[in-house]
């Protein structure tokens, strides 16, 4: 496993990740009509096919100019709460990663922190709110906690991913204090957050892109 | 699902070009980003006023662009909130130089995506104002809660603001009488059926034969709980109640009375409540002094409908009554 | 069946009782029997236009009472022509000592009701002449059948009737002027879903989920045939074939573009039929002159909408324009 | 059975009729629903209510005020095509029989023929069009050769309800050329003519009337 990370493998992960979220569309989709409006996947896909398009068209140099493609495209077409707030997140992440051309563990959590500071900044959300939040903190956490432990990248966005995942599944029991299932107050209970899902398939792309199986 | 579409991809695109087409002498579409502004817009020395959000809503908010109300519309993806690329645009547009008010429904995404928008416009020179609309009272506790959305409200925000901002108010002065409308009317709905957005293919929620859902938003979305279908009058009542109790009218005090269709209920049922909507504002003592029924902010074919209640006074009733000239709102021109 | 009413037994009365509340300012709603006249009426030295028919049509009939178009309306039960009792007063309290005109659309039942009631009105001294509406190409045969219906044309001959009576034509002047606009015009509508009639309690005919209704009437009759669902642009081009080959309009002629809803299709979607159908017209070298889209003659809540093309002259273009209104219709005051 | 029906007898029929039209109000709906616009059993039952009220307010002197009292009420309530059809025809009778206060079997043959001449002078229907004429006109006829052999007035009024049933079933495999189901061309055929059932349903009330079971 090599210790750092570099554009191709930031590249891969947006690729990957757009193909996940159209594979994931109608899930995301039914998963919003329940406690939502019924566009998450609508509107993720839009954003991702976008993405494509522009690493398409203009291929980014560094992983920090990749974020920041992906931040303005998913900012300028994703729309609803979830376009804004990812494309914050990833604008952090592209300045917490500047110029560099490699990314090793430790600048890959700080990207991670600053991406979720930046949902939080704009989204006031905390963990337990049933938000994408709890997908990201604990995302945050684990990948903290690699880093420290010496991890590869790659190991690192596991733990991250995995995380990711086992917080989404913990929204489940929860009522919503945030965005548009908060409205639902007690029948929010027993359905997943579908934005905590979009970003557990995000982090699980990343860490694939990096050479770490599902 | 069976619709009036081609593609559930180009809805919106080629819905706003019908509307630009069929309504030529009121505005303008512009595409790629897709927003709607005056046919003569910016107009010298006149504060601008836009709106924005998910479509669907229709005739909301582009219906209203035109003389005396809104000099920019900016129509998201079915549901789903504009983004700042649109926004921005749309904003430079009904800018003259005296600043643009953004009216907002109470929606994290599009508080989200016209807070950048206001951030970027601000950067390039535009003054902004922000009302934000949050009159529906089905969403009880907003301590606990993204807070009450902005339901039919706006259109009477959009009216009453869009008034002002026609006589000359500047800036401030638009987006202080824009909130105080905002903060004396209150909405309340109740859905008999649900809508199915053209993407998701299937209804937004579901409700049995003999079931209705009480407290829904425009967008879908399931209100705060269901209860056995009612007679009309027993339904009325019913979404009165919290609209009373929450906006505390004094008796004597006069109001507007707003019964909005959800756009898939007839004209005839919407007067039914009407007519009992106004017997029970009459019996708490309230002058019913300005009416609206109709299809004015919708979702899609929902069957249902919304009523609003709107404490007036002689400056709200004089801007309610200044002409208006826009495709779905129009009188004295 | 969910509908917003108390009793299927009362809901006309109730319906329009409400909407003579909400448009005080415009009419006067008459009960038992039930008719609504302008609030003015009857205008000293003005010919009086009057029309009605079965309710469930809103904003039709009643919806056209003030300046510039009807002077009175008779609703009657749901779907189903008024009777000469109602009819009678109501061209009695419309006539000012010029005449009356009665539009009528042509189905059986109100062609006999308003006969009897034109004949009884003249033996009283009011001059009556009739305009019959049918406008509608899906019926085919008309040696065959009771004749083509009155459908969509129907606001656009009260509209420009009303116009040219408000500027003071004489009764045979208004009714050739009616009877010219409905020489002019044809429609056709197609239906996604039927419709609900309140004491009926079911829908009025049956369609899979994958088919729709093409040539539909207003009163949830089944239409010419049904077909499996096809995209908006096909179903406009179904629609304007029959419309443009019984019309055969020349290249280069004027017309006004109608796309009219059924009461539950959004307004989004009659934008996306507009569209093409705007399309078609400039295709086949028309000129789209004028527009009109909504939900102006409904089947309740039926989902479909109809197109309607009427060949414009100058004349019709300057009573098309003239001011008018009413609650449903209105400009240019 | 009596050779002449008098005033009793005429408000003992609408009263019957009434309670029949009643009884099959969702029936005659139904039928109008399949081929027309579902209003027949409404407007009917809407009419013959108002028939019931007037009976009791305004009692009839004779068999034509009667016949008059039911074409007046008809008119101004039932609506749609039936009402001035059924009004029609009722005023029509009310002048064949003038002031006679009993009724012969001549005179009650006459007075249907004149009903039915009524209905087609208004809607220009002929036989086998499926209109209610489809149940009139083989009743007139019934009525005319039960006069002819000197039948007794129930006896009579039993031969012309039975002929207009037998009209009304005749008209089920036919296309309809008037009314509202004559749009419907070829999908018309199967289903039966409702104003020729609420004819039929009238014409027995009749005969009951007059002493005749069903
Ligand atoms: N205030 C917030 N903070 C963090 N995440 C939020 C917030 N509000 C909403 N979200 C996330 O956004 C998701 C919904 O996104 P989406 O459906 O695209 O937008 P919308 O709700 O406007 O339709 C939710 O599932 C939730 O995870
Ligand atoms: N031209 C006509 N002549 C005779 N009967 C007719 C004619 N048109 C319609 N009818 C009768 O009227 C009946 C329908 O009545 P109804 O449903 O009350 O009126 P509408 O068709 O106006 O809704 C039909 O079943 C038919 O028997
Ligand atoms: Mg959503
Ligand atoms: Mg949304
Ligand atoms: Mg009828
Ligand atoms: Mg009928």
């Amino acid at each position: 496993m090599k210790p750092t990370l570099d554009t191709a493998w930031a590249v891969q992960w947006l690729r990957l990740a757009a193909k996940v979220i159209a594979e994931n569309r109608m899930a995301l989709i039914e998963l919003d009509r329940v406690i939502g409006d019924g566009d998450h996947g609508e509107n993720m896909d839009r954003g991702f096919s976008a993405v494509l398009t522009k690493l398409d068209a203009e291929p980014p140099a560094t992983p920090g100019a990749a974020f920041k493609l992906v931040a303005m495209t998913l900012m300028s077409k994703v729309g609803g709460a979830a376009g804004p707030l990812y494309g914050t997140a990833f604008l952090r992440a592209a300045s917490a990663v500047g110029d560099a051309a490699e990314l090793d563990s430790n600048t890959l959590a700080a990207a991670l922190a600053a991406a979720r500071d930046g949902v939080v900044a704009r989204g006031k959300a905390s963990v337990g709110e049933k938000t994408m939040i709890d997908a990201w903190t604990p995302a945050v956490d684990a990948a903290s906690a690699a880093a420290a432990s010496g991890a590869t990248p790659a190991a690192l966005l596991a733990a991250a991913a995995t995380a990711a995942e086992a917080g989404s599944v913990s929204t489940d029991p929860l009522i919503a204090r945030k965005g548009r299932a908060s409205y639902l107050g007690e029948r929010a209970i027993g359905h997943r957050d579908p934005g905590s899902v979009s970003s557990a398939l995000i982090l699980r792309a990343a860490a694939q892109a990096a050479g770490e199986g599902a | 699902m069976k619709k009036l579409i081609n593609d559930p991809k180009t809805v919106v695109d080629e819905s706003v070009e019908g509307f630009g087409q069929a309504h030529a002498g009121h505005v303008r579409v512009h595409t790629d980003p897709l927003f709607v502004t005056r046919k003569d817009a910016p107009r010298a020395g006149k504060v601008g006023l836009i709106s924005g959000g998910g479509s669907g809503h229709e005739p909301l908010h582009a219906g209203y662009v035109g003389y005396g109300m809104l000099d920019a519309a900016v129509p998201g993806p079915m549901f789903t909130s504009p983004t700042p690329d649109a926004i921005i645009p749309a904003t430079i547009a009904a800018n003259a130089g005296a600043g643009v008010v953004h009216i907002v429904k109470n929606y994290t995404g599009d508080v989200l995506n016209f807070e950048t928008a206001a951030e970027m416009a601000e950067a390039e020179g535009v003054s902004v104002r922000t009302v934000l609309v949050n009159d529906d009272v089905a969403v009880e506790d907003s301590l606990y809660t993204a807070g009450r959305r902005g339901v039919a409200g706006t259109v009477l925000v959009e009216k009453i603001a869009g008034a002002a901002a026609e006589r000359g108010d500047d800036l401030d002065g638009v987006a202080a009488i824009g909130q105080r409308v905002n903060d004396n009317v209150r909405s309340m709905g109740v859905a008999l059926s649900a809508c199915t957005v053209p993407h998701a293919g299937v209804p937004s929620f579901e409700l049995a034969e003999d079931e209705i859902e009480i407290g829904i938003g425009i967008h879908g979305e399931p209100g705060r709980h269901k209860i056995p279908m009612e007679n009309a009058d027993a339904i009325t009542q019913r979404l009165l109640e919290p609209i009373l109790s929450d906006l505390a009218p004094a008796a004597g005090e006069r109001v507007l009375l707003f019964v909005n269709g959800m756009g898939g209920t007839p004209a005839s049922e919407l007067y039914i409540v009407y007519r009992h909507a106004a017997k029970v504002l009459e019996a708490a003592g309230l002058i019913v002094e300005r009416s609206l029924v109709g299809n004015y902010i919708t979702a899609l074919e929902m069957q249902g409908c919304s009523i609003s209640v709107l404490r007036l006074d002689d400056e709200m009733i004089e801007l309610w009554d200044a002409p208006v000239n826009t495709p779905a709102l129009r009188w004295g021109m």
